[in-house]
């Protein structure tokens, strides 16, 4: 029987979802509905009762929160997919090189730098990680313009009215307009973790089949070629 | 009947009145900013006095010591605003009926056809208040009242907008209200002939306070009430028509005497009220032959009332009733009047204006 | 049609429903508030105006937060509705709820205003010819503040047809149950090479809500000629 | 001197009217929905005709031929309104000197002081018009659009919502204006002694058109066209101010005869002009003896005139001047009086209203 | 204060400054615009009606990425007013300027109903006492027009202090500079537990616009008080 499943999933996974989601339907009838939205957002509303039957989470700790609150059921929580940082710029730039920080920082210089919030929103908060473990935040702090998610700073440099940035890799692929100059390196901030998770109390037999789905070798390849990255084992 | 004591005052203002309305039209009288308009208020509803008690036949309107105050809408009072108030979003149809709606179902009701046709606003009954007429606004405004069922009228300077063909056409309709419907009128204006011919008791107001009051006929005929002035002092007969004559003259029985009018539009035995001006008789010790006034009444001088000016203020005995006659000092000492000379009061059939003639209710 | 996909479409109809509900839902009450906001005098009326503009002033984000507080199916209020078989959260009737509460402000005051340019010497009028009070308000106030009226609903409406913060943070965004227009854009704005589709239904917002606000004009100007110099 | 020609149309009215108004006052005399206001408004720039012109000493206001049209503010006019029209905003006195902020420096200016005590407003300056009454308002209304130093006045109705005192105190300011200023005044007027009193020329409406229209006299004198009825017809003679008499009459001289009348409010040795309503005249075939009138005028018959009812109007020539006078069909049968007849003309003094004497402009 | 840091302090004072400034610059626009609105007929008044609405339609994060494309120092508008030395983008002029378009139909609809709720012949009266149609607005609209203006005031600074969407787009989110107190409150709430920290600045921001509310009732009240039966 037809079942279906209500997934709240992060809005920078919009694309990978439509097409996991579609080759979930088509193999099992089942219909998936996604709900996007901000983690942040999307976890407080499972806490307060929303009728999500899946939980992804484009960082650890909302999902740490709701299984604190025992709102997911933490035998089917598991890591599906991983993320990179880069820095990227307007218009088409030269690679730099991270290690060489004179270099990089005089094309930095006096120019203005977007990124997410750096206190709250995860590509913020690994971001400020990345450049400070570099020791380039004290130099680009004052010229850093936030955002409240990472799509608007990347507009912001698409636009140029930031000429650099830094977000997900995920989020580089889809403008034209910029480039990315460097990948940070993955121990230079915490790890870039998609979670998922059944919410509790995972009842509905759809659901946990759409969690294994996400599980299949399949779901990991669109991933890839949405732009996330395999996580190290 | 509509009994009023009032007391209420504003910065610069205060009003103190008390007086009654019975049946028919009581006219307030006075000049601007005497309080007029604030009465009518109060009486409507729409002011709440600081004291004071209202009552209209009977039931309690407002008292004040009691803590009684009915809404306006429980009042069942139809009051012609002095600026109009029309209902701008309604058709003039709709702003006359507005009052039926609410009205009881058994009250009885004026007919619209027949308002319509007196005020002369049949064509007008489609359109909105917006484009009207000065006088147009009033005579709707007029209409909305009647025809709101009410068991008491409150009309303010009804008729100031209006000329006086149009006057002429409405008044006879209040008269007939006054005379036939038995509802207490409460009605405010200044011009003297209105008064004189509609009311039946005059209430003088003067810096918010009651100077005078009484029936009209004896108010009317004292010059130092009367605030706007000596011109509108006369006397009050009351005849009886006995003929309708060929040549367009009315004649009427004022005591015996022979009293000849333009046509008056009643029925031969009517009573009928006329008004005689003082300022338009003229005294005569000899009976005056070869003059074109049709009326000539024999009477006796009963009191000279010299005023400050020119004027001479002479009552007389008549056989038809007391006549009011204002001459100059100067005609007074050549005719040699003094206390109960005899002479004759002289009085032009086309001298007394259409509006001084009425009928008298319930004949 | 070809251009939009079925959610899209969805998402349309949606918020039409949704800005449709909560504007004609929220009115009578729009109305209630403006008039005692601008006639009555009643102890707490100025906490009463603030929480009216409340919505205004929170971050919608708050507003859809506390809403959730409240109506939610845990909350004090959306657990009693739940017993009489009313549920919000997360409900298309949940986004009318935060559209209307988001556009209260907007219809409360320019039907104030219009409330108090009525002049108070028409209701005396009609009261003095029988009316009472709810009457008085049928027959004269309510015609006479229809300007207003119209241009509450056009501001609420529209404020409906844009809401997003406070409805995607209370009902969240599900495809055909609680996906508006705005959550749809947004949705698409996040994803990579999503400009082109958030672009089509912004245009096709934008084209609603014009007709909307040409049909209020219309309406307006009608109820204005009918009070002026018709 | 202001020149009006105008048609304009709406659904069931349609206005067509041209006339000019001389220095001094014209009155635009007509009934309700006459179209008076309409003019008025065209001649104020608050409409704007569909075809015509109007110019003001010379300078156009308005030519749809020539596609010309002046706006309000530039016409230099000043327009009592029939409702009022006061600022709510802004105090009595901030009304009355509204119009000054915007009048050339170099204009004539009415002074603020004489005009709030002609009014007697000077109690309300500082209130605003909110509370006022309807007489109240309409004074300051009357006052601001004086201040306003006008080139040309439009007053519609401005006396009707006043009481007769109050009238009687006003009408004197618009004599000295009418005789002293020599801007034209376009009074809009349905009361027929305010319109003797002031009017320099008449210009009567009926239905939209003018029906009639020249001065002043010829007008008020020729019953057909008297929209308000018979009883508004009257002479007008010219008289000189011979002296004050001690008794508190004033003796005038007209063509020879003398005319007394209550005191009159000019100097000895002025022109006056003195109206004498037709229904206040008694015709005499012998010399009248011992009658409290003391003007009896010796004459002729001119013409007589029966109209439809039950009257007659009787025009005698004497040495003071046309008489008219308004006599029953049956008096005039008895007293045997054809074209030619000699016979004395009788008026009472006190009869002639204080309202129907005014000062000739520029004697 | 103890319970506050110094960035959020900083916040508040951004937030009342960004707030008194885009109600202050955009009144006298929206008079104008009401005016026009209410009173002209010209080509394209219809459309100008709807650019006018646009905000209010469109989800606030659309209008605030519109801004930056017009406004930002590469848009064609922003690069103009660089070169006159004006930059709005990533600064507290460009928020205002965010707060103000936002709350801008709000304004212009208050300010309009009390334009078409003021009687012509008031107008025309004092065209015929030679008040020239700038004289007659200053002398006789304005002043009659003041409660609606009041009101369209406070729903402008409401609608500023709480204004997210837009403004981080535009100006984005930098402490001191351009970091309004709902993108504070914005921030906290990203974070689990920020709850506490976010509700201190939204209690902050309800005393604030509740005091600016209780004045403007103030103030109208005073205007309404002077035009009707003083
Ligand atoms: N709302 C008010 N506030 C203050 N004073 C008022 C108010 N209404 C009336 N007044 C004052 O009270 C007095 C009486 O006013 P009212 O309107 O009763 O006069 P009125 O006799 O009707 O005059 P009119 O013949 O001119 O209409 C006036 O001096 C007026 O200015
Ligand atoms: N805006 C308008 N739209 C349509 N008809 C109008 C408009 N204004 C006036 N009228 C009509 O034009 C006619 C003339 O009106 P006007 O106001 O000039 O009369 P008036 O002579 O001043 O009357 P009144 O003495 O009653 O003030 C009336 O029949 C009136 O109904
Ligand atoms: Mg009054
Ligand atoms: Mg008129």
């Amino acid at each position: 029987r037809a079942g279906q499943v209500i997934v709240f999933a992060p809005a920078s996974m919009t694309n990978a979802i439509a097409r996991i989601r579609a080759e979930f339907e088509a193999a099992t009838g089942h219909q998936v509905l996604v709900s996007f939205a901000g983690s942040s957002v999307l976890a407080r509303q499972i806490e307060l009762g929303a009728p999500a039957d899946v939980f992804l989470s484009a960082n650890p700790a909302w999902m740490d929160y709701l299984e604190e609150k025992g709102r997911i059921v933490g035998e089917t929580r598991f890591d599906l997919v991983g993320n990179q940082l880069v820095l990227i710029g307007h218009g088409k730039q030269p690679p730099a090189d991270l290690t060489s920080k004179d270099n990089l920082l005089e094309r930095l210089s006096g120019r203005r730098f977007a990124m997410a919030l750096t206190e709250a929103v995860p590509a913020g908060i690994y971001a400020k990680a990345a450049l400070s473990s570099m020791n380039l935040w004290e130099s680009v702090q004052p010229d850093v313009v936030q955002t409240d998610n990472v799509r608007a700073a990347l507009a912001l440099v698409a636009t140029g009215e930031a000429p650099f940035g830094v977000v997900y890799a995920t989020d580089a692929r889809a403008s034209s307009a910029v480039s990315v100059v460097a990948r940070f390196p993955a121990d230079s901030h915490p790890q870039i973790v998609y979670p998922a998770a059944a919410v509790a109390p995972a009842d509905n037999p759809a659901a946990l089949g759409f969690l294994d789905h996400l599980k299949t070798l399949s779901v990991q390849s669109i991933l890839m070629e949405e732009g996330f990255s395999r996580l190290p084992d | 009947m509509l009994s009023v004591s009032l007391q209420h005052s504003r910065p610069g203002f205060a009003l103190d009145v008390a007086f009654d309305a019975p049946p028919g039209i009581t006219v307030l009288f006075g000049r601007s900013g005497s309080g007029k308009t604030t009465v009518v208020n109060a009486v409507a509803g729409l002011l709440r006095p600081a004291q004071g008690r209202i009552s209209l036949n009977g039931r309690d309107l407002c008292d004040t010591d009691q803590g009684l105050w009915l809404p306006p809408n429980r009042r069942r009072i139809g009051y012609v605003f002095q600026e109009g108030r029309l209902f701008p979003h309604l058709t003039v149809r709709q702003n006359l009926l507005f009052g039926n709606w609410f009205a009881p179902k058994a009250a009885p009701r004026a007919d619209l056809d027949q308002i319509v046709e007196m005020l002369g606003i049949g064509h007008l009954l489609k359109r909105r208040p917006g484009g009207l007429s000065g006088g147009e606004k009033q005579r709707i405004a007029i209409g909305r009242a009647l025809l709101s069922a009410p068991e008491m009228i409150l009309a303010d300077e009804p008729l100031a907008a209006l000329d006086e063909a149009r006057k002429a056409e409405i008044l006879p309709y209040f008269e007939r209200l006054r005379d036939e419907s038995g509802i207490p009128i409460l009605y405010v204006s200044h011009s003297a002939s209105e008064v004189a011919r509609l009311a039946t008791t005059v209430v003088v107001l003067q810096d918010g306070k009651t100077t005078r009051q009484g029936p009209a006929a004896e108010i009317l005929s004292d010059p130092k009430v009367m605030p706007t002035g000596v011109r509108s002092v006369g006397a009050v007969l009351e005849t009886r028509l006995k003929a309708h004559h060929p040549d367009g003259l009315s004649e009427l029985d004022a005591g015996g005497l022979s009293l000849f009018l333009p046509r008056v539009a009643q029925a031969p035995g009517q009573m009928v009220r006329v008004r005689i001006s003082a300022h338009e008789v003229i005294l005569s010790r000899g009976k005056p032959e070869g003059l074109s006034a049709l009326n000539i009444l024999p009477g006796q001088v009963d009191q000279i009332h010299s005023g400050e000016g020119p004027g001479a203020m002479v009552s007389l005995r008549t056989p038809a009733g007391r006549i009011l006659v204002r001459i100059t000092q100067r005609s007074a000492q050549a005719l040699g009047l003094e206390e109960g000379s005899d002479c004759y009061a002289v009085i032009k059939s086309v001298a007394i204006a259409p509006g001084d003639i009425s009928k008298i209710s319930g004949s | 049609m070809e251009w939009l996909g079925a959610e899209e479409w969805q998402a349309v109809a949606l918020s039409l429903r949704v800005s449709f509900w909560a504007t004609l839902v929220a009115m009578p009450f729009a109305v209630l508030t403006a008039f005692a906001l601008a006639r009555w005098e009643f102890a707490g009326k100025q906490l009463f105006n603030g929480l009216v503009h409340l919505p205004l002033i929170l971050p919608p984000v708050v507003t859809g937060y506390l809403l959730l507080l409240t109506f939610g199916t845990q909350g004090p209020v959306g657990g009693l509705l739940q017993e009489l078989g009313i549920v919000l959260a997360f409900r298309w009737t949940g986004a009318a709820l935060a559209a209307a509460i988001m556009g209260f402000p907007l219809m409360v005051r320019a039907i104030r205003l219009s409330i108090e340019a009525v002049d108070p010497k028409l209701e005396q009028a009609a009261a003095t010819l029988g009316a009472s009070r709810p009457w008085v308000f049928a027959t004269v106030t309510l015609p006479l503040i229809l300007p207003g009226v119209i241009a509450g609903s056009i501001l609420g409406f529209a404020k409906a047809m844009g809401e997003f913060g406070a409805t995607i943070t209370f009902v969240s965004n599900i495809p055909g149950q609680t996906q508006t227009l705005p959550s749809a854009v947004y949705a698409f704005l996040q994803t990579p090479g999503g400009e082109a589709a958030a672009a089509r239904l912004v245009m096709i917002s934008i084209a609603i809500a014009m007709g909307a606000l040409l049909l209020s004009e219309f309406l307006a100007r009608r109820a204005a000629r009918r009070i002026g110099d018709g």
